[in-house]
């Protein structure tokens, strides 16, 4: 399989992710597509670092994961406060604040 | 046989100061009783954000590429906005120190008894220092990051804090909430975009370092960079709100804890610059020809809508955020301008730039009914009558936004117009001004409500600011005045701190 | 050229008499008439003194200037405040103090019942300054300072009584009126300096050879133009009538005897330019020529004295007018008519201000009938004026017009025969309705009603009249007594440098002058013998409506430039708000909806900002691909 | 240090001063400020006295670095011309002061505030009339908008906070169009002889002529804004409408001024090929300028309105003379401001006192004042006499030279330009006979006249008004020879006479 591939997939993965923030309504899943597209990253720079042959893109990576996870922990910290607040995980209803 | 890698610590030990403090801060935090804790935590911060900036005067005429391996430059530039965040945190810290805007628990659900029961007896938690202080430390790494891991480590480092601090107001505290939560979110996407780009400029380049992506000018894909730069620029760009990337903008200005959106305003705009600024200056130099009139554009419609939009906003805070997006768009024009020049004029605009928004937001949160901060400007009306003190300091404020001469604000749109015309950019010029033009009129309506509106008979009062607030709008103030006056000393230093080296 | 350092004083006395009379305001109440006549008499003095002194100089050496100071000096455009007194000069100046002083004499007896006397004899000195002023400037730019000068003394003559708002109306149409001239006068200087780069008579004189003929035609009808404004000539005439609202002795020395001359003197004074300028010249016979049919026209139906006598005077100066237009020999005529038409027509201008006295300030002459009996000495006055007008010898008026008529003819071919045909048919109306004036006035039934009998005027009036009348017997005689007065002017106007073949003998030109004179007065007395009414009738022709109503004039005027100007006004209000400041308005509205609009994007929704964000990160990268492809 | 900078920095010291000066000591308040000015007043005549006629380069000049960064230096200095509205400027403050004493009592803020304001503006009329150097000129140009907006918008009558923001907005914009062209200037300095913003320094650049048409055009709509000239004018009646009657003389006759003494010193200085390029529209829109005002102030019921019209017909004559490029056009421009100057101030203090009393500023509400306050009556009169340009006072002299200039470059402007006395006569005249001539309106009777206070102030006015009109010599020596070289340097030499050709 030809390495391009793996940033086609990488690039579909981002998209679904970037389309997924846009069209989905609950927080946790809107959470988790931005994570998708952290890791549509991770898996270009995995890949980048198999074609360029250094390893500077899989260490990358990781710190790439340890940082989503300190993401991980304060998005749900908020959206667990919000929901708390306001028993609605919906990122519609967080809507007070326009114009 | 592995050598240890060397590293540089008096050159990073500003960073580490700070970063040390916010430990020490999570630890007596966790440890020390409420009596003396916010005290205790405020000596902290202002003691380490002092040293900090007492070893970056030690440092300032040191650099090197080299001072954490190859993932951070320190150079002239680097010191000077890394003492530009911390002097603005200073100035911030005071503000942020008035507890009394914060929740006492962040983790209470809103109107309920737990919270009730945490303000009465006085059950403060004190994490925003801390919080603060990483936020503090990650905006003094963006600007001297020069890999693409470093960059995206430390837009973390002072975006997570951020996302927090956003939600912990006191009062309505459900729209802070929904500030956090968006900032969150919106935030997180940038950085995915961020850190994809990222990821194709590694491409590109075979390797995550600035000056490796600039020496890679010539390489066969030119894809890869093209990609790497839209991506890795909307991040940026997310991060100092131009458009369209600065939705997230005016609701999380109004949402987020007055104090906050302060040092927020200030500091993120320094911070996210200064790293734009390398970015462009050294990353993508060589590309210049394919992002200068992308940013060119970008600049001007930043300006031109955050100055149409700002028009029709009703809420002061909203208002400075729209201010804040057009000040954005001046900004670029320095970036755009890709000279000595204009990085000196940068460094200037945002040194000024800081001080006048931190000095605003502190004004604002002194304008208050017994329901809390009154941002409503049709409330706002005859303020200069209550207190003419505060109204004639508030109305000073937005003349220098506004870049009236003897301003700091006319210093640093005339230093990066100069830039920009000098670079060739006069369409920027021109619709910089013109953009001034239609922001004098926002600035100025806000002016007559305080003067020339006689007071509604309502609650709304100008509160006697606490020693720390009062300390602190004064600095912002007098610097500002004296930037604007005699900028002679800011400017050359600024002129003489103007270099990134590679 | 000699030097003398009285000239400045002939201004400046009744300058500072003026201001003083002025700043002292009622404190000055008890003296200030006194001092104005002194004033007055002093010019007078200083201008016999100069006169004689003028006389006794040889031909050559008779003009005298003074330069006061360094005026105006910017590059080439040097004017000097500086005076400048020659033959021409000296006969205005004696004119106009002598006159003028006989004036405030009569003042002091006319307006003894007025509380604001002083602040009459105030603008009377500042009209003596200005209009002394006036002839004495050795430059246009000097003269234009008088000529507006005495706008300015007339103008607050003409609305002395200004509380009614009608007088204040005829001031301001007066000032006006004059404006349009004085643009002419502009107009004039500024060709002048572009054409000569001097504006001074001897400057200008000397270059007047190497001076294209286009840019002296046009000098000469600017000039004309602002002669046309001072001296109420056609088709700026309307004021003059209207502007017998001021004070009778005011109608007799500017709106009579001096100021409305000045035109006249304009013209005579750039006699150079105009003898270089034949289509100027032309033009000024033709407005000479109408207006001297104009004014005698209107003058057939007025049945306000003084109105009537404004007429004539527009009528008289259109002579006046017409004689400058005919060359060389004309200027002196002119300046003969003008000094007898100064004398005959202020003494029946006082006259007139006599009955007016007698009868309680009513002017309709419809009112008066049979006053004669009551006030011999004004009708005696009166009737040597009269004859002195209507030219009849040995009066003066006869000299003066009967010189212009006999030019006229002169002129030969059509040009003579209408000029000529127009002046004595002039000749013959101004007979007609001066007879019908004296008719109206002094015979025929008393129409006064019920009124106290008319009285004779007191001492202090009547003797002003009577030297003016006696004036208006002998001057004419005096100044054509040898051609003493075209003598006196040829250094300045060069009278002689032309020879005129005479086609008819001087003889037959007087004896049809004196027949068309005959004929007018006969159709007069046929006309208004026996009883008139006390209204003037209804039922009349068309031609004496239109002259009624000044043929017009006012209602051209109202057409022709009032109502399009309040018109451009009120539309220019309009545009002005709805247009200019409505495009300013506009930006800042547009501006305004256009934030309004682009608020609503924002709509607090995070996944429409993820969208917007997804949106520019797809215009940029369809940008970038647009650049780089 | 210059006598320049002293007489400029003596208002700030006495606003410093005001600080001691209790507020509720009102009267007190206002005769330290009347010291104050006074002592400007006297101080800048000392200013003339000492000024060298036969030198057309700088006098009394100053320079210090003050922005060393752009090479921007505290560099002032004077030249004829602005001497001359320098000394406007200084002797008409304290007259304004002393006219309008009680013009502050019932504004929004106190009394004191008022004069503060007054004072710093007085600073900065100086500043901007004596900077030497492009920058501080702006910065003075600039700051000085903000104590008139709140002058205006602080003791104004109705209406006041639209004119106020409109005042400032418009002045907003035009200052921002030229401070593009102004960095323009800079940086093509900075490429050229090395960044500077010495002013003769900067008109040695060589600019190809599309920048400096664009560069011009910056300036000249900034100065046209100002001036103000058709159609830019819209916010001049407005503002002074709604102002004061001493700000708007202050408006009117000084801070307006800064637009036509921009044209000169910058637009054509800087750019005269450029200014050679736009003359025939500017010229056009002056003759515009002259005919609209007129027009327009014909139509006025606010007596107001009406001096704000007159002097946008003022106006269109200064800059018609200006750029003509005639030795008498620029000397007659020059001088047309110092009349103008003096004649409006005149004419709105009365109008002042007038409204003041009648508590009206519509020109029907008043009718038959000669009677009833002659005193009064009088100096209006002579001060709309002046205003249409009789021969005698003031504004003639101006006048005509700007006509007489203009005739000789651009004949068909300054012919049409010559009709503007016709609508002159009309607008002075209408006015005068529905206030000052007729019977007495009802509720005028009981009138007063002049006190002894408002005497003093206006006396002094009239007496330049008429000693101008006679013997302007003094004054035009003065400007004749900076005049010259304005001419002279922007390429144009006068044309010369026909019989001289």
């Amino acid at each position: 399989m030809a390495v391009a591939n793996y940033l086609y997939l990488s690039a579909i993965l981002f998209t679904i992710g970037a389309i997924g923030v846009v069209v989905r309504r609950n927080s946790i899943v809107v959470f988790m597509c931005i994570e998708l597209m952290l890791n549509a990253a991770n898996l270009a720079f995995v890949t980048f670092a198999r074609i360029n042959g250094n390893l500077e893109g899989q260490v990358v990576a990781f710190f790439t994961m340890v940082v989503a996870a300190c993401e991980v922990v304060v998005g749900l910290a908020i959206i667990v406060t919000i929901y708390r607040s306001r028993r609605s995980a919906s990122v519609d209803d967080a809507s007070l604040l326009k114009r | 046989m592995l050598t240890a890698p060397s590293l540089g610590y008096l050159l990073l030990s500003p960073m580490i100061i700070v970063f040390a403090a916010a430990v020490i801060g999570v630890l007596v935090e966790a440890f020390m009783g409420k009596t003396h804790r916010a005290a205790v935590q405020l000596t902290i911060s202002i003691g380490a954000l002092l040293l900090a900036l007492v070893q970056l005067w030690r440092i300032r005429d040191l650099s090197s590429t080299t001072a954490a391996v190859n993932s951070v430059t320190i150079d002239k530039a680097g010191i000077f906005l890394q003492a530009t965040v911390v002097v603005l945190a200073l100035i911030a810290v005071l503000l942020i120190a008035d507890q009394e805007n914060f929740t006492a628990q962040a983790s209470a659900v809103p109107g309920s008894n737990e919270e009730a029961v945490a303000l009465l007896q006085k059950n403060q938690q004190t994490e925003i220092f801390p919080l603060f202080l990483f936020a503090v430390g990650g905006m003094m790494l963006f600007p001297v990051a020069t890999d693409l891991i470093t960059l995206f480590v430390a837009l973390e480092v002072f975006s997570l804090p951020l996302y927090l601090l956003a939600g912990l107001s006191r009062r309505r505290r459900l729209l802070s909430q929904e500030a956090a939560l968006k900032y969150f979110l919106l935030g997180a996407y940038a950085s995915a975009f961020f850190l994809f780009g990222a990821a194709f400029l590694y491409g590109y380049a075979g390797t995550i370092s600035l000056v490796g992506i600039s020496s890679a000018a010539g390489s066969a894909n030119e894809v890869f960079l093209l990609i790497g730069i839209i991506f890795v620029s909307i991040g940026l760009l997310f991060k100092i709100s131009a458009v369209p990337f600065h939705s997230w903008t005016p609701d999380v200005y109004q949402g987020a804890p007055t104090p906050i959106t302060a040092f927020m305003a200030a500091c993120t705009k320094v911070a996210a610059f200064g790293a734009l600024l390398r970015i462009f200056y050294i990353g993508f130099a060589e590309a210049q020809t394919i992002w200068q009139p992308i940013i060119t554009v970008i600049a001007i419609l930043t300006m031109v809508l955050g100055s149409v939009v700002a028009i029709a906003q009703r809420d002061v805070k909203r208002m400075l955020a729209y201010s804040s997006i057009a000040h954005a768009g001046f900004l670029l024009s320095g970036v755009v301008a890709l000279s000595k020049d204009g990085l000196a004029a940068s460094l200037f605009y945002l040194m000024a730039y800081g001080l006048t928004t931190l000095a605003a937001f502190g004004i604002i949160g002194l304008v208050r009914d017994s329901t809390g901060e009154v941002t409503d400007l049709n409330r706002w009306v005859g303020l200069g009558k209550k207190s003419p003190l505060v109204g004639s300091v508030f109305a000073f404020l937005l003349l220098s936004f506004a870049g009236i001469p003897l301003t700091s604000g006319f210093i640093g749109k005339f230093a990066i117009f100069s830039a920009a015309y000098q670079s060739g950019n006069i369409a920027i010029v021109v619709s910089g001004v013109l953009a001034s033009a239609i922001a004098a009129f926002f600035y100025i309506r806000v002016i007559i409500m305080i003067f020339f509106t006689d007071p509604v008979n309502d609650s709304v009062s100008v509160i006697i600011p606490s020693v720390k607030s009062k300390i602190s709008i004064s600095v912002a103030t007098v610097a500002s005045l004296i930037f604007g006056v005699a900028p002679s000393w800011l400017l050359t230093s600024a002129t003489n701190f103007a270099t990134f080296i590679k | 050229m000699q030097t003398s350092e009285n000239l400045l004083w002939l201004i400046a006395l009744p300058l500072f008499s003026s201001a003083i009379l002025l700043l002292a305001g009622k404190r000055a109440n008890s003296w200030g008439h006194i001092m104005g006549t002194i004033v007055s008499a002093s010019t007078f003095t200083i201008g016999i003194i100069e006169f004689f002194a003028m006389q006794s100089r040889s031909e050559e050496n008779r003009a005298v200037t003074q330069k006061i100071f360094t005026w105006i000096s910017v590059g080439s455009f040097n004017v000097d405040a500086s005076l400048l007194l020659d033959q021409l000069s000296i006969c205005f100046v004696l004119l106009i103090t002598g006159v003028g002083t006989l004036i405030h004499v009569y003042s002091i007896a006319y307006m003894s019942h007025d509380l604001d006397r002083r602040r009459f004899f105030a603008y009377l000195n500042l009209f003596i300054a200005s209009m002394l002023l006036l002839v004495l400037g050795d430059s246009y730019l000097n003269l234009y300072v008088g000529w507006e000068g005495v706008g300015l003394a007339s103008y607050l003559l003409i609305g002395f009584w200004n509380e009614k708002p009608a007088y204040a109306t005829a001031a301001k149409k007066a000032f006006v009126a004059n404006r349009v001239g004085d643009v002419g006068l502009s107009l004039a200087i500024m060709i002048s300096f572009a054409t000569f780069g001097d504006v001074s008579f001897s400057g200008m004189k000397d270059g007047v050879d190497q001076a294209s003929s286009t840019q002296l035609t046009a000098i000469g009808l600017m000039l004309l133009l602002a002669a046309c404004g001072k001296s109420a000539q056609f088709p700026l005439q309307s004021w003059l009538g209207d502007a017998m609202a001021g004070p009778t002795p005011v109608s007799a020395l500017i709106h009579a005897a001096t100021m409305v001359t000045a035109g006249v003197y304009l013209i005579t004074r750039s006699n150079f330019v105009f003898d270089a300028a034949p289509i100027a010249q032309l033009m000024v016979l033709i407005v000479g020529g109408v207006t001297l049919l104009f004014g005698a026209i209107i003058g057939m139906a007025k049945d306000d004295i003084k109105k009537a006598l404004a007429a004539s005077t527009m009528s008289q100066i259109g002579y006046m007018i017409l004689a400058t237009g005919l060359g060389p020999i004309g200027y002196a005529f002119a300046i003969m008519h003008l000094l007898t038409h100064g004398f005959f027509k202020a003494s029946m201008f006082l006259g007139a201000g006599s009955v007016m006295h007698g009868m309680k300030d009513e002017v309709n002459m419809r009112k008066y009938g049979g006053i004669g009996k009551f006030m011999p000495i004004t009708f005696l006055t009166f009737g040597l004026g009269y004859l002195a007008i209507i030219g009849v010898p040995p009066f003066a008026g006869f000299y003066s017009k009967d010189k212009i008529i006999e030019t006229a003819l002169n002129e030969g071919g059509i040009k003579g025969l209408i000029l000529g045909s127009a002046t004595l048919l002039g000749a013959m109306i101004t007979a007609f309705y001066m007879t019908r004036v004296v008719i109206l006035t002094f015979f025929g039934n008393e129409r006064w009603g019920h009124k106290d009998e008319p009285h004779e005027s007191p001492a202090l009036m009547l003797i002003p009249i009577g030297l003016l009348s006696v004036g208006s017997v002998a001057s004419g005689y005096l100044l054509y007594k040898g051609d003493w007065l075209v003598h006196w002017l040829e250094p300045v106007v060069n009278p002689l440098k032309v020879h005129h073949k005479e086609l008819l003998p001087p003889i037959v030109v007087s004896i049809m002058a004196v027949a068309v004179v005959l004929v007018g007065v006969s159709v007069a007395i046929l006309k208004y013998r026996g009883e008139q009414p006390d209204k003037a009738p209804e039922r009349v022709s068309v031609f004496t409506r239109a002259a009624r109503k000044d043929l017009f004039q006012d209602n051209f005027n109202e057409a022709a430039f009032m109502r399009p100007g309040q018109s451009v006004v009120k539309n220019l209000l309009n545009i002005d708000h709805l247009i200019i400041d409505g495009m300013v308005r506009a930006v800042g509205s547009v501006s305004l909806s256009a934030g309004n609009k682009l608020r609503v994007v924002q709509n607090g929704y995070v996944r429409s900002y993820a969208l917007l964000m997804v949106v520019g990160a797809l215009a940029l990268i369809a940008t970038i691909w647009l650049i780089t492809a | 240090m210059s006598l320049l900078t002293l007489v400029g920095a003596l208002p700030l010291v006495g606003a410093a001063l005001m600080y001691f000066i209790p507020s509720k000591n009102i009267e007190l308040v206002k005769k330290f400020a009347l010291l104050v000015t006074t002592l400007v007043a006297v101080a800048s005549i000392f200013l003339a006295i000492g000024f060298d006629k036969s030198v057309t380069s700088m006098q009394f000049t100053q320079s210090n670095s003050w922005i060393s960064a752009f090479n921007i230096n505290f560099a002032v200095g004077l030249d004829g011309i602005s001497l001359v509205l320098i000394l406007l400027s200084t002797i008409l403050v304290p007259i304004v002061v002393l006219a309008t004493w009680h013009e502050s009592d019932g504004g929004r803020w106190s009394v004191k505030t008022f004069y503060v304001l007054i004072l710093i503006l007085e600073t900065m009329m100086i500043g901007v009339f004596a900077a030497t150097d492009l920058f501080l000129f702006y910065v003075f140009f600039e700051a000085m908008l903000i104590p008139v907006y709140f002058l205006i918008g602080g003791y104004g009558s109705a209406n006041r906070s639209a004119a106020a923001i409109k005042f400032l907005l418009y002045s907003l914009f035009g200052g921002l169009l030229m401070l593009a062209s102004i960095i323009g200037v800079y940086v093509i300095s900075g490429n050229q002889i090395g960044a500077t913003f010495d002013l003769t320094q900067l008109a040695t650049l060589e600019i190809d002529n599309q920048t400096e048409n664009f560069l011009f055009l910056g300036f000249f709509i900034a100065f046209a804004i100002k001036a103000p000239l058709w159609p830019f004018h819209t916010w001049l009646p407005d503002a002074a409408k709604s102002a004061t009657p001493g700000t708007s003389v202050l408006l009117l006759g000084v801070l307006d001024k800064v637009g036509t003494y921009g044209m000169i010193r910058f637009c054509i200085e800087l750019f005269p090929d450029a200014s050679k390029t736009f003359t025939p529209l500017i010229i056009t829109l002056a003759v515009i300028s002259i005919i609209y005002g007129a027009f327009m102030a014909i139509g006025q019921k606010d007596i107001k309105g009406l001096i704000a019209f007159t002097s946008i017909s003022h106006f269109g004559f200064i800059t018609m003379g200006i750029f003509a490029m005639t030795t008498q056009g620029m000397s007659g421009s020059n001088l047309y401001m110092v009349n103008h100057g003096f004649s409006t101030a005149a004419l709105f203090l009365i109008a002042g006192w007038m409204m003041a009393r009648r508590n009206s500023s519509i020109i029907s509400d008043f009718g038959g004042l000669q009677r009833v306050t002659p005193v009064m009556a009088w100096s209006f009169f002579i001060a709309g006499l002046s205003g249409l340009a009789l021969p005698g006072l003031a504004s003639f002299v101006s006048e005509f030279l700007v006509l007489v200039g203009t005739y000789t470059r651009y004949p068909v402007a300054a012919i049409i330009g010559t009709l503007g006395i016709i609508l002159a006569a009309l607008y002075i005249l209408i006015p005068i006979q529905k206030t000052l001539h007729g019977p007495v309106t009802p509720g005028n009777e009981k009138m007063t006249d002049l006190n002894l206070r408002e005497k003093i102030a206006i006396a002094p006015v009239i007496a330049i008004i008429v000693v101008m009109g006679f013997y302007p010599k003094p004054v035009l020596d003065l400007i004749n020879p900076t005049s010259e070289k304005v001419v002279t340097n922007a390429g144009f030499t006068d044309p010369v006479a026909e019989v001289n050709k």
